[in-house]
């Protein structure tokens, strides 16, 4: 007979792991995937293929020669890393870039704490912060949607819905005016002109912007799936979302001339994103829900506010990082309420 | 350690005074010998933008002149060379750039009212994006034009100004300081 | 509004720690301790704020009438020198439990360099008395902050065995390094 | 002179003499009360920070010793076993001083439950320290007072003096431990023990800790003390003693001659260092196998 | 220095014992005490501070013995509220008040810092009920 | 007294920034470029030797007790001499140094080097002392000016050698931190295998 | 439906004996009967080498407070008191003792008759129950006389019947309940009679519908006991979630039921009171459940303490071919044993075979701060956080975040995705702290 095996109690494990949860997201990822290919063309699978590829050879180098310990690229967190990461950027984006991005996101902000569940920062979001602020140009520069399929050239390149309403308005337009009218304006002779999309086309992701971000409904069948499968709890996108439209709201409100309706904020830029697949990082979040939902809360706060009034057009990354660097503090302050303390 | 003074009252009051009396001195006098050369280098250093903004003068003649909407005023500094007004060389600025820190500019403008040259005397936008504004490529497509005529806006806003890749609000910004130094002096009466 | 546009430039956009650079060694070596952190902030504040007004008026009432700018620097230092131990000294003379109590629970506050740094910017930047205080307490808060979010990542890094490589001050630059990006997102806001 | 001068002079001054009052004040409440003994001594000290003085670091310990030298002008009881001997010379020149001279000791492994020796019958599925498997369970080889195998005491080891060796599955000390005593503390089967070094680094113990009767203990371990006292009997100084059918052999006593491991029925009892038996040698180590070890750092050498 | 749920410790040695007293003496670190060189930068970084207890248990300790102090971590807020933050409150109130009032900036600076010397001998005042409120005990 | 080990300690072994961990204010503030590293680094180097100098000389007149006001203020002085020298000699460097330039005043390894070592040396060893601590940290600051700059802006000491852009945040204040945190975790290493 | 406030998960129960009634296991040749069957003190030996002994004669007598007697299992001879490996791996005494026979004590009343009428007193209920060895069996085996005496200034309200059995595979404890539903009830009247109180609730998890209808038939007949369905989750049957559970009270940390009016005994436990007081019957034998995927015959067995657990196994269809690990108890909670060489104890309520497959662990990975094991924790602790400090050796905080608390139900674990050896920590932690905490108050 074999030998029998010792071990302390409990004998049996329950079905989830870190393996399933990494791939289960690689999957919920997959729609937002296919809609940045309908749009993006092979620029998408592209900057993903290398954005994956890149992550997997750093976090694989890094084990092996670095820290010499055991290699874990096949949890799929790196792979999801990867993906998260090509999400963020446009998809015309030069390789050397994207693997300068990968090198920071598993190099600088994963391996350097060592590795999966040590970071105190979301990887993908640093590298993509990294990147904007080394390459703004490159960075916030988009090809228009469906460049491909409607026959313009690849060389035009159109703002995202935020930063476009961003500028005019600083330039003393009305949100209505711009969103009715859209803008005009002429450079080296050539008349050019931009609308911001409608909302259907913002849903449906024919809009400009980063690959990943462009589809609120993708992104939201991702997140379903993901609460379906108990990969995410609903506490850190619901806080998210609603203070986004709640804050927003009441800016909007006060002067709906400067301030762009709640709904504008929901479809346009990086906020689904943001809330179902980078906020909901477990590693990076609040455990217990109370510091979910305060986690939540604060994104989506400073998220409008940078948005509104801060330099960069977008603020889902920075807010989450900056939410991030609060988490130890949230799980400190929010102990779980201890059998037998409620007692009286 | 011999003798060490002891840490008496008396001592350590007299210690110190001595100290600082023969600090006292010596910065006093180093002051003194450093206070020209300080002054000079400012100097040096505001006229050197002065004249690379206008051609060569003998005479500077310096006065203040109110902003259109009165909150602030520029120095123009006319530079004369035999009697003859060669060009303003007007420092202006302008608060709306990256930084919150002022872009202050010079700019110098001949008789007839054209730009003859631009450069930046402080600004603190961010290294390699909006600090390319003191490159030559950006300010130099100013020069020769009359902003009567050249639409002081990046091309975003309908101007004729092209804009640093990346940096258009300090290229709005160095715009700006142009355009108001351009209306006051046109307040001041052009070239008169 | 200027006070407040003092207060959030100070506290996020230029954060002291995290864009200016001041005070960086308490900021990597004070204990990662987040409630020793609040503590220390409370006490920078103060000191920063005491130490800002009396460099003010030492600036304005003698340094300036009398032409003596270039003593500015050992100006400062000495009276900031003197000033932060003379709290110490005072608590101590005047209420011995309280500077007990404070002995155990904090450790000293010798932040010299944020302190001379402030006091020295307060008064490069022109600011009259009351937005030069104000600037001084937004630094203080920043710095507190800056060290209590710090606190508690450190209290968390403790947990998680960071590769000997990087362990201590390595990790702790490679984090500033990130909060400070993150820290960028605050940008323009002023 | 002109006006700045003076300002600068009299100003200055005035500051001058300001700080020097409440400085003077401060320095009469607040004594700087470091010792620079301390710092001295902590210098002098191997920074190993190993604890192995029983006091938090080598600065716990500098003012352990500073402030035993104030008080009872001695530094008795206190010792760096990493710096050994020559360290605490120094430390007692520097305070002024004579240091006693202390034995060097070495850790030593009281266990031969080697794969071979006590093959393993269960398999332990848990995380791998010795802390765990023996609070779970006797442990893989059956044997409870055995080695675990999982290695605590080389995580102990601050001075990378111990390894776990592939074959045997036992922890090997080598030549380099300086008897901080760590991994003494980390085992939980009080296996390591801390034993004088013994002249030319020869010493003898009886590498086994197990307690149970004969019978059992050799059905898990075939190298087992058994208790049958053979070696008790035979030691000509006494240095042997049987508790708990146990034999222990005191180093204070022991003088190295060798009798009892050759008496020893089961080969529980080591010589470590010393040179080859010439006689008699083949009879008995066809019995008992691992018998005569050389020291294992060597071969650790040999190996790479 | 380490802390449990709600108290603070902090190690220290015995220094003179009196009836019920006991005087413990307690090395304050410095915010540069984790830094590598604190024996390079003297700066009276460490201090000695003493610290009375009330020995209530009547417990048997020896002069030099190496102890452990610890108090309430609210004792601690609220030291650093009376050592810091309530002066600092007193300071900038009166400086807004009496600008506002007087216009003066100097003068309003000076009064306002010159209001801390009535606020600490409000605290020698307080000194008896303090040294009631802030009471450390002594663990061995 | 080794002459050649007190020069050479604060070059490596001793290294201000890297081993000591001290001044870290103005190592990360003022590296943004190379020359600034170099420029930030000679000026401290200067008031580490002239104060250390001086310190030496007159320690025995120095009461115990005054002893820290009295290194302060002939710190503070050799920093108000720098100051003014370089505002009136070398403006362009002086501006770009701004506020971390009187700050030498409170950078700990001054104050450290007069208190620790030239408050009991001779005036050789401790001008030696002074020089070696002061290059040293002057050569940090060097190293990481010069890596910031190549990496953030394309250039080492204001010579552009690649086209197009570099990778920005080296330059910023973020970039400080990394690439310090970065060279101490090498510098380390190095250390411990060497 | 009720169930406990905080945590708790739901594995797969497995209950693959429940139809299988209790069988009464054949003597076996020899039996070894450990010391320490009990919480507390190990008993002492009150026979020698060579006497012979009834069924239920006293072998061993507990003689500190906390302690329990022990009555011998089989008639025979005593073999030998000597060191036997037990349930823990290690060799602890016992008696061994070689069976002649079957020859009980002429006290104890062998028959099947129902004996409902309660004739002792309160105290005497308690004396019985002591003598005659009656321990928990819901696992603890905690003295249970020592239950029954409510500390002076305290007062029981509610007697509290663990019928929950929320341990997967595990079935013993509903079969007892389904064929043994009027003792059960007497029983249940005897301890109620013994602690003074008059309310008595049988928490019964809603899996077991057919004994919830059961009890609650015949509960109709007895004063005063109740039986509440509670909705399945795991660890209800720890005594605090049930007592939560079922009064919505919960034990403050440290404290004993007692402190919130309740006192929990296990359903077997009452069983054995019963047999005890109206029978005379010491406890010296027990259901067990023997159970596990590749078993071929699974069920519950009546087994004499002292048993060799072989030979439950081979009444169940022998060892199978691929078993990796042995259990002694549940799934969660049990301890995996060395050998099968080891005597059924009183506290032994099943054994559990795992095919090798099932019996490695899976390999951990980081802690990906998920925050589930928090989530599940009935306690409300961290364990992830008891868990970090205790790899780090920080006892002082594993001891303030309460790892005291811990009941080590495993639900932590067993959630975990990174597959972390949580509760292995947490035991370390615990262990080490209570080190500690002795160490201090013998200062
Ligand atoms: C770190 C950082 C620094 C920046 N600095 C400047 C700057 O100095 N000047 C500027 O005009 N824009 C700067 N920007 C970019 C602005 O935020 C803004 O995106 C840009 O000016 C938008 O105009 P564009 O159309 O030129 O891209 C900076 C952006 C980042 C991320
Ligand atoms: C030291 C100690 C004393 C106890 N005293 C009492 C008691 O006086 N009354 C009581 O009802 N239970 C008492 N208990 C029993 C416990 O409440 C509990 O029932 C027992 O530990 C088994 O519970 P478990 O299986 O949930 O672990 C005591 C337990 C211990 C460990
Ligand atoms: C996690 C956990 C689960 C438990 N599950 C059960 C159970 O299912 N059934 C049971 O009777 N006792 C269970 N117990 C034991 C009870 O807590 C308690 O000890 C017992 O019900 C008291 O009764 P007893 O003294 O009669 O054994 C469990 C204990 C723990 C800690
Ligand atoms: C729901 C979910 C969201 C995740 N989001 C991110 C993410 O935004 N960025 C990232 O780098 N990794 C993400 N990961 C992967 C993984 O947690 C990450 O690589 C770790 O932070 C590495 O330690 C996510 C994983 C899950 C399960
Ligand atoms: S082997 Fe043991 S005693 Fe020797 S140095 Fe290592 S830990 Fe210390
Ligand atoms: S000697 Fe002790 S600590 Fe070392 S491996 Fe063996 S059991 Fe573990
Ligand atoms: S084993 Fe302990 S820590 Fe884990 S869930 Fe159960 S009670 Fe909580
Ligand atoms: S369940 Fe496991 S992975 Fe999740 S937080 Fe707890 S220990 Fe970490
Ligand atoms: S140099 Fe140490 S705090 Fe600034």
């Amino acid at each position: 007979m074999n030998l029998l095996t010792l071990s302390g109690s409990p004998h049996v494990h329950g079905d989830s792991s870190t393996k399933k949860i990494m791939y289960g997201v690689v999957i919920a990822m997959i729609p937002a995937m296919l809609v940045s290919i309908y749009f993006f063309g092979l620029d998408a699978i592209r900057v993903t293929l290398i954005s994956v590829i890149a992550c997997l050879i750093v976090e694989w180098a890094i084990q092996k020669y670095l820290i010499k310990g055991p290699v874990t690229i096949t949890d799929g967190s790196a792979i999801v890393t990867g993906v998260l990461l090509a999400f963020n950027v446009p998809s015309n984006l030069p390789i050397v870039i994207i693997i300068i991005g990968a090198i920071v996101s598993i190099g600088i902000a994963k391996m350097s704490f060592g590795g999966l569940g040590k970071n105190p920062f979301n990887p993908a979001l640093v590298g993509r912060v990294f990147l904007l602020i080394s390459f703004p140009v490159q960075m916030t520069t988009w090809p228009k949607p469906a460049a491909l399929f409607s026959g313009l050239t690849d060389a035009v390149t159109g703002p995202t819905p935020l930063g476009h309403l961003k500028e005019a308005v600083k330039a003393g337009r009305t949100v209505q005016d711009v969103l009715e009218n859209g803008s005009s304006w002429v450079m080296d002779g050539v008349n050019y002109s931009y609308q911001i999309p409608g909302y259907v086309d913002q849903l449906m992701g024919n809009m400009g912007g980063s690959l990943g971000e462009v589809s609120a409904i993708a992104l939201i069948l991702g997140g379903i799936y993901m609460l379906y499968r108990k990969i995410i709890t609903w506490h850190i996108p619901v806080a998210y979302i609603g203070s986004v439209v709640v804050f927003s709201g009441i800016l909007w409100m006060i002067n709906p001339d400067i301030y762009v309706n709640p709904g504008f904020h929901l479809v346009a830029g990086g906020l689904m994103l943001g809330a179902i697949f980078m906020a909901t990082d477990m590693v990076s979040s609040p455990m217990s829900w109370k510091g979910q939902l305060i986690f939540g809360l604060g994104c989506g706060v400073l998220t409008v506010i940078i948005r509104i009034w801060g330099a960069y057009p977008e603020g889902v990354s920075f807010a989450i990082l900056i939410m991030n660097a609060f988490v130890p503090l949230i799980n400190r302050g929010l102990k779980p309420k201890r059998f037998g303390e409620t007692a009286k | 350690m011999a003798n060490k003074k002891e840490s008496s009252f008396k001592n350590m009051l007299i210690t110190l005074l001595v100290i600082t009396v023969v600090a006292g001195l010596a910065l006093g006098g180093v002051y003194n010998v450093t206070k020209e050369p300080i002054a000079l280098a400012k100097k040096a250093k505001a006229e050197a933008a002065i004249k690379a903004v206008i051609p060569e003068f003998d005479t500077l003649q310096v006065y203040k002149v109110a902003l259109e909407d009165g909150t602030d005023s520029l120095v123009f500094n006319q530079g004369y060379k035999d009697g003859q007004l060669v060009g303003t060389a007007i420092e202006t600025f302008s608060k709306n750039g990256y930084d919150p820190t002022p872009v202050r500019i010079m700019v110098g403008f001949s008789a007839t009212g054209e730009i003859i040259n631009s450069e930046v005397i402080e600004q603190k936008e961010t290294p390699g994006l909006g600090s390319k504004m003191a490159s030559d490529k950006f300010k130099n497509q100013f020069n020769g034009k009359n902003p009567a005529d050249f639409m002081l806006k990046v091309k975003k806003d309908g101007g004729n100004v092209d804009a640093i890749t990346a940096a258009t609000i300090s290229s709005r910004a160095y715009c700006e300081a142009l355009q108001k130094a351009h209306s006051t002096y046109l307040k001041d009466g052009g070239s008169k | 509004m200027e006070y407040i546009l003092i207060l959030i430039s100070a506290i996020f956009v230029s954060n002291i720690v995290l864009s200016q650079f001041l005070g960086i060694c308490p900021f990597l070596g004070v204990s990662g301790k987040v409630s020793t952190s609040v503590g220390m902030g409370a006490a920078v504040l103060f000191v920063m704020t005491i130490a800002t007004m009396v460099t003010w008026l030492i600036q304005h009432y003698i340094l300036i009438p009398f032409g003596i700018t270039f003593l500015q620097t050992i100006f400062f230092i000495l009276v900031i020198a003197a000033l932060v131990q003379m709290v110490e000294l005072i608590l101590k003379k005047v209420s011995p439990p309280l500077y007990q109590a404070l002995g155990i629970f904090l450790p000293l506050i010798t932040t010299n360099c944020a302190v001379l740094g402030i006091a020295i910017q307060t008064v490069a930047k022109d600011f009259a008395l009351l937005p030069g205080v104000v600037f001084a307490i937004a630094n203080a808060i920043g710095f507190s902050l800056a060290m209590i979010i710090f606190a508690g990542i450190r209290e968390h890094l403790v947990l998680m065995k960071v590769p000997a490589g990087m362990k201590g001050v390595p990790i702790a630059l490679v984090t500033a390094g990130i909060l400070a990006m993150a820290f960028m997102g605050f940008s323009g806001l002023v | 002179m002109n006006d700045i001068i003076i300002y600068a002079v009299i100003f200055l001054g005035v500051v001058g003499a300001a700080s020097a009052v409440i400085l003077y004040f401060i320095a009469q409440k607040f004594k700087v009360i470091e010792d620079p003994k301390i710092d001295e001594v902590e210098g002098a000290l191997p920074a190993a920070n190993c604890g192995g003085c029983g006091f938090p670091g080598c600065r716990g310990f500098s003012e352990a010793l500073v402030k035993s030298v104030n008080e009872k002008q001695s530094i008795e009881g206190l010792s760096c076993p990493v710096g050994g001997n020559d360290v605490m010379a120094k430390v007692a020149a520097i305070l002024g001083i004579v240091a006693e001279e202390k034995e060097p000791q070495i850790a030593v492994i009281r266990c031969s439950g080697s794969k071979e020796n006590a093959p393993k019958k269960i398999n332990y599925d848990g995380p791998a320290t010795c802390a765990f498997a023996h609070n779970l369970s006797s442990g893989e080889s059956g044997c409870p007072y055995g080695c675990l195998g999982c290695g605590d005491c080389v995580a102990a080891c601050k001075f990378d003096a111990i390894y776990m060796d592939e074959v045997t599955g036992l922890p090997v000390v080598k030549d380099n431990c300086v008897a901080c005593g760590a991994c003494v503390i980390a085992c939980p089967r009080d296996i390591i023990e801390l034993r004088n070094k013994g002249k030319k680094d020869r010493r003898i113990f009886v590498s086994c800790m197990n307690e149970e009767k004969g019978g059992i203990a050799k059905k898990n371990c075939s190298v087992a003390c058994i208790g049958c006292s053979k070696c008790f009997k035979v030691c000509p100084f006494e240095a042997i003693t049987m508790n708990n059918n146990l034999a222990y052999i005191d180093y204070e006593k022991c003088k190295l001659c060798r009798k009892c491991v050759l008496e020893c029925p089961t080969g529980a009892i080591h010589e470590l260092n010393f040179p080859p038996r010439k006689e008699k040698v083949a009879e008995v180590e066809s019995n008992v196998e691992p018998k005569i070890e050389v020291n294992k750092d060597q071969s650790l050498d040999t190996k790479e | 220095m380490s802390t449990i749920k709600n108290i603070i410790e902090h190690p220290g040695r015995i220094d003179k014992i009196e009836n019920d007293k006991i005087t413990v003496t307690i090395l304050s670190q410095s915010a540069c005490s984790t830094c590598h060189s604190k024996s390079m930068c003297t700066v009276s970084e460490m201090e000695e501070k003493t610290i009375e207890i009330k020995n209530h248990e009547e417990l048997e300790y020896k002069v030099g013995e190496q102890i452990t102090v610890y108090m309430k971590k609210s004792l601690g807020t609220w030291a650093v509220m009376f050592g810091y933050f309530f002066p600092f409150l007193l300071v900038i109130v009166s400086l807004i008040t009496l600008i506002l009032i007087t216009g003066n900036e100097g003068l309003s600076g000076l009064i306002s810092l010159g209001l801390l010397l009535p606020y600490y001998f409000a605290l020698h005042k307080l000194k008896d009920k303090f040294s009631r409120t802030f009471e450390f005990s002594l663990k061995p | 007294m080794n002459h050649v080990a007190n020069f050479t300690k604060g070059l490596l072994k001793e290294n201000p920034v890297f081993v000591l961990l001290l001044g870290m204010c103005p190592t990360l503030g003022v590296t943004s470029t190379a020359v600034n590293g170099l420029g930030m680094g000679l000026a401290t180097t200067f008031v580490l030797v002239c104060s250390n100098i001086v310190v030496s000389l007159v320690k025995n007149q120095i009461p115990d007790k005054v002893r820290i006001p009295a290194f302060i203020v002939i710190i503070a002085s050799f920093v108000t001499i720098v100051e003014l020298s370089m505002q009136a000699f070398v403006p362009a460097l002086f501006e770009s140094l701004g506020l971390f330039i009187p700050l030498i005043v409170v950078n700990c390894i001054v104050l450290g080097r007069a208190e620790g070592f030239a408050s009991k040396n001779n005036v050789f060893s401790s001008a030696l002392d002074g020089l070696g601590m002061g290059l040293g940290f002057a050569l940090a600051l060097t190293i990481l000016g010069s890596v910031r700059e190549v990496l953030g802006n394309g250039s080492f000491f204001g010579m552009r050698f690649m086209e197009g852009d570099a990778i920005l945040i080296f330059v910023l204040a973020p970039g400080a931190f990394i690439v310090l945190g970065y060279l101490i975790a090498l510098i380390n290493k190095l250390r411990k295998t060497a | 439906m009720k169930t406990f406030k905080i945590g708790g998960v739901h594995p797969p129960e497995n209950k693959l004996s429940t139809d299988r009634p209790i069988e009464v296991l054949a003597i076996p040749a020899q039996v070894i009967i450990p010391l320490s069957q009990s919480l507390g003190a190990p008993s002492v030996p009150v026979v020698n080498k060579g006497d012979a002994v009834k069924v239920g004669q006293l072998i061993a007598k507990g003689e500190a407070f906390i302690s329990s007697n022990i009555h011998s299992s089989v008639s025979g001879k005593v073999l030998k008191i000597d060191e036997a490996m037990d349930q823990s791996g290690y060799r602890r005494q016992a008696i061994f003792i070689t069976v002649e026979g079957d020859e009980w004590m002429e006290d104890i009343d062998r028959s099947a008759e129902l004996k409902k009428e309660i004739t002792l007193t309160k105290e005497e209920i308690v004396s019985k129950v002591k003598e005659l060895g009656i321990v928990g069996l819901g696992g603890a085996t905690f003295p249970s006389h020592v239950k029954l005496m409510v500390p002076t200034g305290k007062k029981a309200e509610v007697l509290i019947l663990n019928g929950v059995e929320c341990e997967p595979y595990l079935t013993a404890d509903h079969r007892l309940m389904l064929e043994k539903g009027e003792e059960l009830m007497v029983g249940i009247k005897i301890l109620m009679k013994g602690l003074d109180v008059k309310r008595a609730v049988i928490g019964i998890e809603n899996n077991k519908l057919d004994a919830i209808g059961h009890l609650k038939n015949i509960a109709k007949d007895f004063d005063g006991i109740e039986v509440e369905a509670l909705k399945v989750q795991y660890p209800q049957g720890g005594e605090k979630q049930l007592i939560d559970a079922v009064l919505r009270r919960q034990v403050p940390s440290g404290k004993l039921p007692i402190e919130v009016g309740a006192v929990v005994h296990n359903v077997g436990t009452a069983f054995a009171v019963y047999e005890a007081v109206q029978k005379n019957k010491p406890l010296f034998e027990r259901v067990v459940t023997v159970t596990g995927k590749n078993v071929k015959n699974p069920g519950n067995f009546m087994v004499r303490v002292g048993t060799s657990i072989n030979e439950l196994i081979e009444k169940a269809g022998g060892l199978p071919e691929d078993t990796g690990k042995i259990v002694s108890g549940g799934p969660m909670m049990g301890k995996a044993l060395n050998s099968v060489d080891v005597p059924v104890v009183k506290g032994t309520s099943g054994i559990l075979l795992f095919k090798e497959k099932e019996a490695r662990r899976v390999d951990p990975t980081n802690c990906i701060r998920c925050g589930k094991c928090i989530t599940v924790c009935p306690m409300g602790l961290e364990p992830v956080l008891l868990a970090q400090y205790a790899e780090l050796e920080m006892w002082e905080n594993v001891e303030a975040e309460r790892a005291l608390d811990c009941i080590e139900c495993g639900s932590c674990q067993y959630t975990c995705p990174a597959g972390r050896p949580l509760l292995d920590y947490i035991r370390l932690g615990k262990f080490r702290v209570g080190q500690i905490i002795r160490n201090r108050s013998k200062k």
